[in-house]
């Protein structure tokens, strides 16, 4: 042991640490200037987020250029005190990046999409933004985390400022309740995920993902006690990505939350919770994975089926994006079922698949978010009949719209996401040929409603006049830049998906 | 060479994009763009085409690759005897559309839309038969798809185009994934998306019975929605509202035959699963039948054609089922000539009386001189009268069943006896909807029906013949109904090897009889109900006589007519609806767990989260 | 069988049968007392099991601050201090199946994995607060900055969620859960007439 | 002492807090609830800390950790429950049903009549 502190890489921890620290400067920045006093005054704390999310992915890229010499590049390690390789606490690899990545777009959009809550003055957006940014960190940090006690701490930075986030907006009763809700199941996730964690602690000695893997290969003679632990560790991920049967909470939530919430519940969160998954089942336990794979599998399989079932009857619009991301994160768990008893490489080019599909999920769902906030501000009840003659009216939406939806049920103009469909599809081919069924079988129910929602866009609407959506700049931006980029990914597919699969699965 | 292929396939999308460019500046400006480009298409078709019939070599050619994940996706054609032929038939066809929709759409005012979408199709199909890399081909039978959605729902005021696309647009969709899914098995199975590669392999390779059958049966899903056939076989009637030319695009070159030329081009694959023949067999057998019925009782002139194009491509998928590739193809192309032949003339007359219900027309042989001769010759064709195309192909077709019956191997001798029976038995039923159809078209006098439309009056004093921009494209294809015969007998023309005769004489001369015979028994049913709809019976009262011909006849076909329809109407139609009946139980059964009480959601958690525990532990 | 052990056992009983007042009790105030007894009897447990600063913490921490954020809590959404009848839901019979449920596989599962072990507390490295601050500093620095951002945010958070709106705020609040209330009656209406 | 004492202690502990969450209607009972559950977990970790030996202390330091989450949490549904209450008038967790997913009778007018109807028992 050499110093008081362990050594730090301040690199590796710049992203989430810019993160941090553009959030305490939010908050400063609007407790010195007070209630804003124009349009444009309020907006400031959106732009400080925006920078921060610049710096951050500035450190990030790097970080990149560490990654791309070393590997691997770890941090905040143990020495001296074990024998054997020092386990680390942090550590960027490419997954890291690619999470990086996600969840930086993530909470630029969703920060643009605030705005759209700017005029009508409920939400406080200095406290707004830095809720944000803080559990933004936390999202940051669980991607680079190696041990089970960072993970935790990090899950409940991404979950505890969002329970103040859904609610945040005065006197709106739905919000409230949709916040007592997410923080009920929340809470209760965490704990099964707590014990867990001790279970898997007890079973193996370690919380470091290193070496709890290395204690089973070694044999750990309480192999039933450290798949059990693992499984109900998983439980609190699992509630993060909207998993059967701890997905109740989506609807109620996402309808009930201000747009831009539901937004980042669907992808920030979303993504946390997935890396966490990743994480704990394909770092620390890939020993287990005749154990937990067949488990993942038939959760993802209900997952899908469950969500495009729901979804098939819904009228609102907000609650049809809420059963699709949960029908979505089924299909996203598709390849966790097909590793049962895979090599790690394997398991990692195999998983390297959910990442990708994740990240095309994460640009085209932030894209229907978008244009259900513009529409919002015109029909705050959200029904779909109200898109009717969306394209007519505002084409820039409205062609938004049609290519999110178009690309999350997997049609061709919308090439990502069949790509992306076609990836996880293959994954399951052969090792897991009955979850590919079910899958296949989704994905027809799934364009049913898909389809139904993209009729009322292309029809024409039953008053026809001028535009008087009231499109918020920010709001603009965050439809152009994931409609762009949706756009442009279609053309140039690997521009996305090469670094994802190539770099993780390797 | 390959460039000119490219070319192709490139002309019809700048085509589209010019027409709507050019759009509402001047009707001249943007006829002149489609049909020169219609023009220009048929030119280079026949210019690629000609070379490569017969004993030619193929030709391939790459002209772009991507390597991001997986086998190399490609830009590639590939045209062989097959590629030829279907481009022969896309282009004339695509053409004579062109040429006839100068005066069967003058003065619509989406005129530009739709024109470009004809050539947007043209291309689509273009790209499916040349093309050499899967994805290619994926992607052209998408755009068919999405453009047969616009096209049909062309006339978007009316419910029943929006419906009609809608279904269309769903089942399509549903049976597409099945190829989809088909081409990621192949690609990870061959490590490629070369069609020529794959099929060489298969064809070289020792492949057993049990190696392909997945990708195999995942076609036949993907053919069976894109050539409606049984259980998917219900949008194509109802995609009936669209403009008449279209359907006489997408009946005769382009989407549905679009299935059949899939099936002929991954030919080795079926050949090798014999489990996907076999499907493709009852699924042929069953559906040339209940389309047949169907149109025997519709009242709706479009419809019947509608359904005669289902039932004639279960018998190119019979053909091809049990190993006739020749005569599947050709009675494509024949079915190619005189369906769009029958579409062009049904809108001639729809262009006069202005409906499509047949009880509407009638008498209107001295009326429309020029569209009675072509449509004749069309529906003689259809009904396989002698000497005319449909008479030689649909011989061969049920020749070669005959011989399957009774000596084949590729499908299970009970399949190819069934399938022989329903085909003798679609064979008559042709005849019968055929005759009816042109009777009540030409002769029956109208039953009149003031409130239909203002052209259908009792005088119908305006009843014109329609301009020679629309008559012209109808002769002109009587010319290959009249001799397509020809390349029955002698298909070394068109093809590589044959090594049977395509002529049956003996199936040939029973046919004939059978012809004549369904013919005067309708005939003469005409005759005694008073020239009227020969199935008249079915609601007079009737003599004592008949009493014995109600009950063993008119009522069990009215009880299968009925069958068959609700069959469509209830059960099959489900789907298109939103969902099948069972999702809607498990959603609503789902939804009332999802009552808005949190402590039951967090009931839900706890067990699962047991579970999953014990499932794991049980698992370790 | 050991003092230690007679301790820990006594403890025990301690904690979970206060525990069993703390959820099945019919006044709320009493709740969250037999919840101080419980949290005291876990403390006595930490403290039996070498941790000893942690047991502090537990103290003053749980019982000092967190009861009392409870208690807090119900007073200020004005809580009856009397017995109620309708604390809990209809389904205490379901709950506690799963509640059963839950206890049997997590026994099944201890018992199964650990029951040859023994723990040797008279060789345990006692947690004493020294210790526990060099571990925390040493070895587990970055956890632990990470959770003061979660603090932090959980103080704002809180701190924006029960600020009573300013600028007018109560009035506008009540327009706007008024207006609020109109829009999803209308909403029920426009779903439910589909 | 054999390990499985404190590990069987934490099984209860947590099974009566899984209890308290299930069944009471009061959010502030229900968190009470939750509290058993994180103390359960905290006896497990420190158990297998003492077990192990653990010159790394996992289990202490994760369970101190989580002594400061749990206080966090309480924090933060402290002002949670109080804006229920002050947007709802009480803090009944199972009359929370606005969002229920289901059609709405329109027929009886008011959709929020309806829910009280259906939620209030």
């Amino acid at each position: 042991m050499t110093g008081i502190v362990q050594d730090i890489d301040w690199l590796l921890i710049g992203p989430p640490l810019a993160l941090a620290i553009t959030a305490v400067v939010v908050l400063l920045a609007d407790a010195f200037a007070g209630p804003p006093r124009s349009r444009a005054q309020a907006l400031v704390p959106a732009a400080l987020t925006l920078t921060g999310v610049g710096v951050s992915a500035v450190l990030g890229a790097l970080a990149m250029g560490g990654y791309r010499d070393e590997g691997t590049r770890s941090t905040f390690c143990v020495t001296g005190a074990l024998e054997g390789p020092a386990p680390c606490s942090i550590a960027v690899d490419q997954l890291t990046l690619v999470f990086w990545a996600i969840v930086l777009l993530g909470v630029a959009v969703v920060a643009l999409l605030e705005t759209a809550d700017v005029a009508e003055g409920r939400t406080p957006q200095g406290e707004w933004n830095f809720l944000l940014l803080a559990t933004a960190t936390g999202a940051m940090t669980i991607a680079a985390s190696r041990d089970l006690v960072t993970l935790l701490v990090a899950l409940e930075v991404v979950s505890l400022p969002a329970f103040a986030m859904v609610g945040l907006r005065r006197g709106d009763r739905r919000a409230s309740e949709a916040s007592v809700k997410f923080f009920l199941v929340s809470v209760v996730s965490t704990a099964v995920m707590l014990m867990g964690i001790s279970l898997v602690y007890g079973a193996t000695g370690s919380v470091f993902l290193e070496q709890i893997d290395m204690a089973i290969s070694a044999g750990a003679d309480v192999r039933s006690v450290a798949v059990t632990g693992a499984l109900l560790t998983v439980v609190g991920l699992c509630f993060k990505v909207a998993a059967v049967p701890f997905h109740m909470w989506v609807p109620d939530t996402y309808v009930g939350a201000p747009i831009a919430v539901a937004a980042y519940l669907s992808v920030v969160s979303k993504a946390a919770g997935f890396v966490g998954l990743v994480l704990v089942l394909a770092y620390a336990l890939p020993e287990l994975s005749t154990a937990w794979s067949p488990v993942v599998g038939v959760m993802a399989a209900l997952t899908m089926t469950v969500g495009n079932v729901l979804a098939l009857w819904q009228q609102h619009a907000v609650r049809l994006l809420a059963w699709s991301s949960v029908a979505q994160a089924g299909y996203m768990l598709v390849p966790f079922g097909a590793v049962a008893g895979a090599s790690r490489e394997d398991m990692a080019t195999v998983l390297s698949r959910s990442a990708g599909y994740l990240a095309v999920y994460a640009v085209v769902n932030l894209g229907a978010f978008a244009v259900a906030a513009v529409v919002g501000t015109r029909f705050p009840r959200q029904r779909l009949v109200d898109y009717r003659g969306l394209v007519r009216e505002e084409p820039l939406a409205g062609w938004a719209l049609a290519f999110a939806l178009v690309a999350l049920a997997g049609l061709p103009p919308g090439v990502i996401g069949l790509l992306a469909k076609v990836l996880v599809f293959s994954s399951a081919a052969g090792p897991a040929t009955w979850l590919a069924v079910v899958m296949a079988v989704n994905v027809a129910i799934g364009l049913v409603y898909y389809a139904r929602w993209l009729m009322e866009l292309l029809r024409p609407a039953e008053v026809a006049g001028a535009s008087v959506y009231d499109v918020p700049n920010g709001v603009g931006m965050a439809i152009g830049i994931t409609f762009t980029a949706g756009v442009v990914f279609s053309f140039l597919p690997g521009l996305l998906l090469d670094p994802v699969l190539l770099g993780v699965g390797r | 060479m390959s460039w000119v292929v490219l070319l192709l396939v490139v002309l019809p999308f700048v085509s589209a994009v010019l027409s709507l460019w050019v759009g509402h500046r001047g009707e001249v400006a943007e006829r002149g763009i489609a049909v020169g480009a219609a023009a220009l298409g048929f030119v280079l078709a026949v210019a690629v085409a000609l070379p490569h019939l017969g004993d030619a070599e193929p030709l391939s050619h790459v002209f772009a690759a991507t390597s991001a994940v997986g086998p190399p996706i490609e830009l590639a054609f590939h045209v062989d005897q097959l590629s030829a032929l279907m481009l022969l038939l896309a282009h004339t066809v695509a053409f004579l559309v062109q040429v006839y929709s100068l005066g069967y759409m003058a003065g619509d005012p989406r005129y530009p839309s739709y024109a470009a979408l004809v050539s947007v199709f043209t291309g689509s199909m273009t790209l499916v038969v040349t093309a050499d890399d899967l994805w290619a081909l994926l992607i052209g039978w998408e755009l068919m798809g999405a453009c047969s959605y616009f096209l049909i729902s062309h006339h978007w005021e009316l419910p029943e185009a929006r419906a009609g696309a809608v279904k269309a647009f769903l089942m399509t969709r549903t049976a597409d994934l099945g190829l989809l899914f088909a081409i990621i098995v192949l690609g990870v199975r061959f490590d490629s998306y070369r069609i020529s590669t794959i099929m060489g392999e298969i064809a070289t390779g020792g492949f057993g019975r049990d190696d392909l059958w997945l990708p195999a049966l995942l076609l036949t899903a993907a053919v069976v929605g894109k050539s409606a056939q049984f259980p998917l076989h219900t949008w194509l009637p109802d995609a009936m509202p669209g403009p008449t030319p279209i359907s006489a695009l997408i009946h005769a070159a382009t989407m549905v035959a679009a299935g059949v030329f899939l099936v002929a081009r991954a030919y080795p694959l079926f050949l090798s699963a014999p489990v996907a023949l076999t499907t493709l067999a009852l699924v042929a057998a069953v559906t040339m039948f209940i389309a047949a019925v169907s149109a025997l009782f519709t009242g709706d002139l479009k419809r019947v054609l509608a359904w005669s194009t289902v039932s004639q491509l279960a018998y190119m998928f019979g053909a091809l089922a049990v190993g006739a590739y020749e005569a599947g193809v050709l009675h494509l192309l024949a079915h190619g000539a005189f369906k769009a032949l029958l579409f062009l003339a049904a809108g001639s007359v729809v262009h006069a009386v202005g409906t499509t219900s047949m009880s509407a027309m009638g008498g209107l042989r001295g009326k429309l001189p020029d569209t009675f001769i072509t449509m004749t010759i069309g529906f003689g064709a259809l009904a396989g009268v002698v000497p005319l195309v449909g008479f030689f192909t649909k011989d061969a077709v049920i020749g070669a069943v005959w011989e399957a019956a009774h000596e084949g191997h590729l499908v299970w001798p009970w399949v190819a006896w069934l399938l022989l029976v329903s085909a003798v038995v679609t064979a008559v039923l042709t005849v019968a909807y055929s005759l009816r159809a042109w009777l009540m078209v030409f002769f029956t006098p109208p039953v009149v029906e003031p409130v239909e439309t203002p052209a259908a009056t009792p005088e119908r004093a305006d009843l014109h013949e329609s301009p020679l921009s629309m008559k012209v494209p109808l002769y002109l294809l009587t010319i290959p109904t009249v001799l397509g015969g020809l390349l029955v007998a002698y298909p070394g023309v068109a093809f590589a090897e044959v090594e049977h005769t395509l002529v049956h004489p003996t199936t040939a001369v029973l046919m004939t009889l059978l012809v004549a015979a369904t013919a005067a028994v309708v005939y003469l049913l005409w005759r005694r109900h008073g020239g009227r709809d020969p199935w008249h019976p079915f609601v007079l009262p009737h003599p004592a006589v008949d009493r014995v011909y109600d009950v063993g006849v008119v009522r069990p076909v009215r009880l299968l007519a009925r069958a068959v329809r609700a069959g469509d109407r209830d059960v099959i139609d489900g789907y298109a609806d939103g969902a099948g009946a069972t999702t809607r139980g498990l959603g609503w059964l789902l939804r009332r767990a999802q009552n808005g009480n949190v402590q039951a959601y967090l009931m839900v958690v706890v067990v699962g989260a047991c579970a999953i525990a014990v499932a794991a532990g049980v698992a370790a | 069988m050991t003092w230690v052990q007679v301790v820990f056992v006594l403890l025990g009983l301690v904690a979970v049968g206060s525990a069993l007042l703390v959820v099945t009790t019919r006044n709320m105030v009493h709740a969250a007392l037999w919840l101080v007894v419980t949290l005291g009897a876990v403390a006595g447990v930490y403290l039996v099991l070498a941790a000893e600063f942690l047991a502090w913490v537990q103290v003053l921490i749980y019982v000092g601050a967190v009861v009392v954020l409870l208690l807090f809590a119900l007073m200020l959404t004005r809580a009856p201090t009397g017995p109620q009848t309708d604390l809990d839901a209809r389904r205490a019979l379901p709950a506690a199946g799963v509640a059963l449920l839950v206890a049997a596989v997590l026994v099944t599962t201890v018992v199964a994995g650990f029951s040859e072990v023994t723990l040797d507390l008279d060789q345990a490295i006692v947690g004493s607060a020294e210790m526990t601050g060099a571990t925390v500093f040493e070895k587990w620095v970055l956890p632990f900055e990470v959770l003061s951002v979660l603090l932090l945010a959980a103080l704002i958070g809180a701190i924006v969620l029960s600020r009573a709106d300013t600028a007018g705020a109560e009035d506008d609040e009540d327009a706007a859960a008024g207006s609020s209330d109109t829009a999803d009656t209308a909403d029920s209406r426009g779903r439910g007439g589909r | 002492m054999p390990l499985w004492w404190p590990l069987v202690l934490a099984s209860l502990l947590f099974a009566i807090g899984v209890y308290a969450v299930l069944v009471r209607r009061n959010a502030v009972l229900v968190l009470m609830g939750v509290e058993l559950m994180l103390n359960a977990v905290n006896i497990n970790l420190v158990a297998f800390d003492a077990w192990f030996r653990d010159v790394l202390h996992g289990g202490q330091t994760l369970a101190l950790f989580v002594i400061v989450i749990a206080a966090a949490e309480v924090g933060l549904a402290l002002a949670i429950v109080l804006r229920v209450f002050r947007t709802h008038g009480h803090i009944e967790v199972d009359r929370l049903r606005e969002l229920a997913d289901r059609d709405l009778d329109p027929s009886t007018g008011s959709g929020r009549r309806e829910l009280d109807r259906r939620g209030v028992r």
